[in-house]
């Protein structure tokens, strides 16, 4: 597993909201080591039988937590992440969606100067099945075992681990690093942590039409990744210049295309899977395979 | 959210940034209020690009030439974008053309500038292009460091360095995706002029934008109605040539959904992204947009609950069968909640697949035996 | 630059900042159209402190007792500085009060919040002190975190970020040396409110902010007529009760010439450095506000040229010797250009000391002699 | 010597001013390697027969440049110094008086970001006697020899040089820090270089009163600095709660004042003198005794 295990502490900022309070209660019940949330002024409630503290820094030194889950609103999202980073959380994951680019891109560099991660925004967070689960993931849907997926999509990357799962492959970690164009961890980052992780011994990774990062990863895995990897693309039927849901997720200038990243995944010996039960069926074939020398 | 060129100037020149003296007209008779001189350029205000090779730039060298090329504008349409108005200003003693634009790179994670020494250029497609991270906190020798990298001297190198800092200001004020000047001009009097202007507000920002409130709905002019509707619905809706409606929730899945549908032989009509969480009302709202796009013969509704509640989906199911008994639905519903939509579902004889393919295939199925309606046809 | 208590609860509403409804009068009848209900809290503004302990603050419990107050409060002068005004505020029902500020810290080199959980206090004298390093750029979490540190709750420990945060961007988009809000109030029904507050705009940045333009001359009100008229010619001039006046270039020669003048058994008149580079225009006008001092029996001219250069200094040495023949001069002038300045003053038959202790000496000689005034007397 | 040598080589931002005209004239008549100068739009002219160029990047890449000093208006001076770092100076002489401390502030923080060291603002500069005068010191006052000295004071340093060239000492390094309560290099910084630098036996610290760096700096000696350090402080006379010239020499809340911090110097080891001819004695004084074993 990488990033999160069972002894993950976690916060949630925005604990007490509506949309905090219900992934909350999840994550908890998930077994996920949530030691406490966050809102200003509600210091000193419980929230499911986890304290509220005022800010994140009184949470920190209280519960030793290294990790924050983040439920605010998007024009929030930037502060709340900021004072993550001032109370030395380490790891955030950002689920907010909306939140303005210029922000996010305001966070990361803030992100990188701390030495912390950031996963998302706009993002379904991280799971690492059995051990913790950080975000809004349906948990029931994941499982342990060897495959590490890396994903910008949410529902996507349930589907696709549905399909692992029905097949009787589990995770050793999913990772949706969030459909924004701007935003934290990116492919490479989790590629090389699936690399070193010894629960991994396959990786998924989910792209979509938008930017070039799929093309940067394909570069970067001929070059250093050993474990199969398995690429699959949504939006090989988007229509140019349209954004399809994600922020990111569109065709400009002719950049972007589903068939760039195809044929990059290809040139790069990335296995391409077509729907996600072939995902599946590349994974069971490529865990039969002995690792590749490179 | 993009805007006109002429509100993009205005924006400009609040800042500080030099644009020329313009007029902005609907009528010939209009022209004769304007005291530039001759000769006028007469400019299309459009969304779409590429409006000068459409013939949306013309030059005036008399007032009855103006006016005549006034009514000849107006009844442009490019790139199926209709000529909002026009824009009249004094044709410019051009000495020199530059790109100047601000934006965010996803791969660095941070805005730069792009900038190139040739103006008026198609900057995805040209090999002259500089790109300068910008630092943040933002200090104006980003400006000076960007007009010596482009080969600039004296006065020139002021000036251009002043606009690149003040079209930052504007790109970080305002929450743009793009702050764009193309072309940048160099008169052969050494002024320095924004000859016309791109500016893509954030969608996400716009609402700590008081200065572009109530905006949105007059600037979608690129979508269809429906496209529209869906927007202000809190909707992702692209609709396409095909047959199939695709409703899911989330963006990737509803891609790759679609994907599926072209995969097994099958053509969409559209991308539909209901988000997540959606209740009932936004999913019935959702079901509708789909159902009046008359290229549509079948519904494929896929829903993997993970935030969305499939008894929300389920509701919203109910309530549009009833509205709509004759419509060819295929329902693959899987997730938080699924024993409750599978119990409400029960009693309407609808099908339920668990398998995504399987839906899929269903669809495609469905799509080709329904009134082999061809392609594109009837798209309103 | 100081402000008036008034107007700086002025910048602290326009930045949301919540303060009393407040009016300000100058005469006892303007109290009539005062329409807050009593008890009124009546307060001098006034540019000293300690202005509670000398009776500057009233409270009045009907119109009659007000009229009388606002007469008598008009007429107090506290530590030297005349009551400009009143404020005119309803007493607020104090549940608990609380200081908050924004500075710079020298040693930390960043701007930082002072705050206590006591308010009204002293700040300077008081253990019970917060001193929190601001991070920049700003984010609004720190005043939640101060917030938090000072042991405040719920709804209370929101509305006292939220000052917090707007206190310390009044701070940096005014460029002020102290934004203090002393006390902050709690009030019985919780809510929070800047009962006083004091605004140092920093004295280097005034002609950046356009909202101060045109202020610095009626808020010099502390400063003699003498030190006025420096301040407004660049010069920095401090009177004293001695009768050596000295006049340096540079802060830190102009402090050791004095104590050495101290030390030697003499007493300054007063500190003006002229600064670096100053020509002969602006040594002749320091000379003359020296001069008009009249406390002062002999001039103490010590100028080590750097930037200066000595024979300006010389040039006007000579208008001003021309100007006034009597007037006890000793001069030490030495640095750059000191040749030419020596060749000009050869004619006038003043001693040039090169060395500054014999110069100090021959001043404290020459001010034993003038006349025996004792010390303090005269002064304007 | 410290900070700067006959190799140092030193660009001046504002170079074509009046007063950076001036003092870049002096500068290379006194030795200082200066290599060019920078004003935007003046790029390609020439200087006192250096080279100007637009920017402090193009500057830095054409000549090396390692320092700069900067005379600009104060309200460009933030600018300039950020371009300056940007650019990859490592030591910025900052002359400019009457800069915003909010300005400074902002510049400090960026400066230790990139570990590089400002002197000022509003300071006389540095001098290496005999290698290199970068600021508006007189260089005719200084000689080369065993002194180091720190200062916050232009014109007073000079007086005690004066007075140390004139007793036959000369001086190793002179560092003006300057006179602003928010500034680069603190007394603690040039009396560690001092420490470790064997061209200098004895250290002058020149201070004022306003604010308690001089009292720092003398705890500082007693538990750091074997070398003698003889103190003087400016302002004994002055009245509390007025500015004395410099924006940092003011007596507030019974704070800052001489007898304060001579008290700090005598109480830590620090030999005290009361006039700068006093200054050279002392120095001479020191310089016959062995130094000190701590």
């Amino acid at each position: 597993m990488i990033l999160v295990d069972k002894n993950t502490k976690v916060i949630v900022q925005g604990a007490t909201g509506k949309m905090g309070s219900a992934h909350t209660k999840r994550m908890i019940e998930y077994g996920t080591n949530i030691v406490g949330g966050t809102t200003p002024g509600k210091g000193g409630e419980t929230i499911h039988g986890k304290p509220v503290f005022d800010t994140v820094l009184e949470a920190v030194e209280k519960t030793g937590a290294t990790c924050s889950c983040i439920f605010v609103p998007p024009y929030l999202a930037l502060d709340a992440g900021m004072e993550a980073l001032d109370a030395g959380i380490k790891l955030l994951v950002l689920i907010t969606e909306g939140m303005p680019p210029q922000d996010t891109a305001k966070l990361v560099a803030q992100v990188k100067a701390k030495d912390a991660k950031l996963i998302g925004p706009n993002c379904p967070g991280i799971i690492t099945p059995g051990q913790s689960l950080i975000g809004i993931l349906p948990g029931s849907i994941f499982k342990s075992g060897p495959v590490g997926m890396v994903s910008k999509s949410g529902t996507l990357t349930y589907e696709i681990a549905l399909a692992l799962t029905e097949s009787g492959l589990g995770q050793s970690t999913c990772v949706g690093t969030g459909g924004d164009p701007i935003k934290g961890l990116d492919y490479k980052e989790v590629l090389s942590m699936f690399e070193a992780d010894p629960a991994t011994q396959v990786i998924v990774m989910i792209g979509e039409i938008g930017g070039n990062a799929e093309e940067d990863a394909a570069d970067y895995i001929k070059a250093n990744i050993k474990k199969p990897v398995i690429g699959f693309i949504a939006g090989q039927t988007a229509p140019p210049g349209k954004r399809m849901g994600h922020a990111g997720a569109i065709i400009s200038g002719g950049k972007g295309t589903a068939e760039s990243k195809l044929e990059s995944f290809r040139s790069n010996g990335v296995l391409v899977a077509m729907t996600p039960k072939e995902v599946a069926q590349q994974a069971a074939e490529a865990l039969k395979q002995p690792v590749k020398a490179k | 959210m993009n805007l006109y060129e002429y509100e993009a100037k205005r924006i400009f020149a609040e800042a500080g940034i030099p644009v020329p003296p313009a007029a902005r007209i609907t009528k010939p008779e209009e022209l004769a209020k304007v005291h530039f001189g001759y000769p006028l350029t007469l400019k299309c205000q459009v969304m779409a690009g590429g409006r000068g090779k459409a013939g949306g730039i013309k030059f005036a060298k008399d007032l009855n030439e103006g006016k005549s090329l006034v009514k000849d504008l107006m009844a442009l349409t490019i790139k199926g974008s209709k000529t909002e108005s026009l824009l009249v200003e004094p044709k410019m003693p051009i000495a020199r053309e530059l790109y100047l634009a601000v934006t965010l790179d996803r791969n660095r994670g941070c805005a730069i500038f792009i900038a190139s020494a040739e103006g008026g250029i198609e900057i995805e497609s040209s090999d002259n292009v500089l790109t300068e991270p910008i630092p943040y906190p933002y200090h104006g020798f980003a400006g000076r460091k960007l007009a010596q990298k482009l080969g600039l001297k004296g006065a020139v190198l002021n000036k251009v360095a002043d606009i690149a800092n003040k079209l930052y200001k504007v790109f970080e004020n305002k929450d743009l995706d793009l702050a764009e000047i193309n072309p940048l001009v160099i008169t052969t009097g050494d002024d320095v002029v924004a000859l016309d202007g791109k500016i893509i507000v954030n969608d996400d920002s716009i609402a700590r934008q008081k200065s572009f409130a109530g905006m949105e709905e007059s600037h979608l002019s690129e979508l269809s109605v429906r496209e529209r509707r869906a927007k202000m619905a809190g909707l992702n809706l692209v609709e396409l040539e095909g047959n199939i409606g695709i409703l899911c929730n989330g963006a990737g899945l509803t891609m790759a959904t679609m994907d599926m549908v072209k995969g097994f032989g099958g053509d969409p009509g559209n991308f539909l992204d209901a988000g997540g969480g959606s209740d009932q009302k936004k999913t019935l709202e959702a079901l509708e947009l789909v159902n009046e796009n008359p290229n549509v013969d079948v519904i494929l509704l896929n829903i993997l609950g993970g935030i969305t509640a499939c008894d929300e989906v389920a509701g919203a199911l109910v309530q549009f069968m009833k509205r709509h008994p004759e419509r060819k639905m295929i329902v693959r519903l899987r997730g938080n909640n699924q024993d409750i939509a599978e119990k409400m579902l029960s009693e309407s004889g609808l099908k339920l697949y668990p398998d995504l393919e399987e839906a899929v295939k269903a669809a495609v199925e469905a799509a080709k035996s329904a009134g082999k309606k061809p392609v594109g046809a009837g798209k309103s």
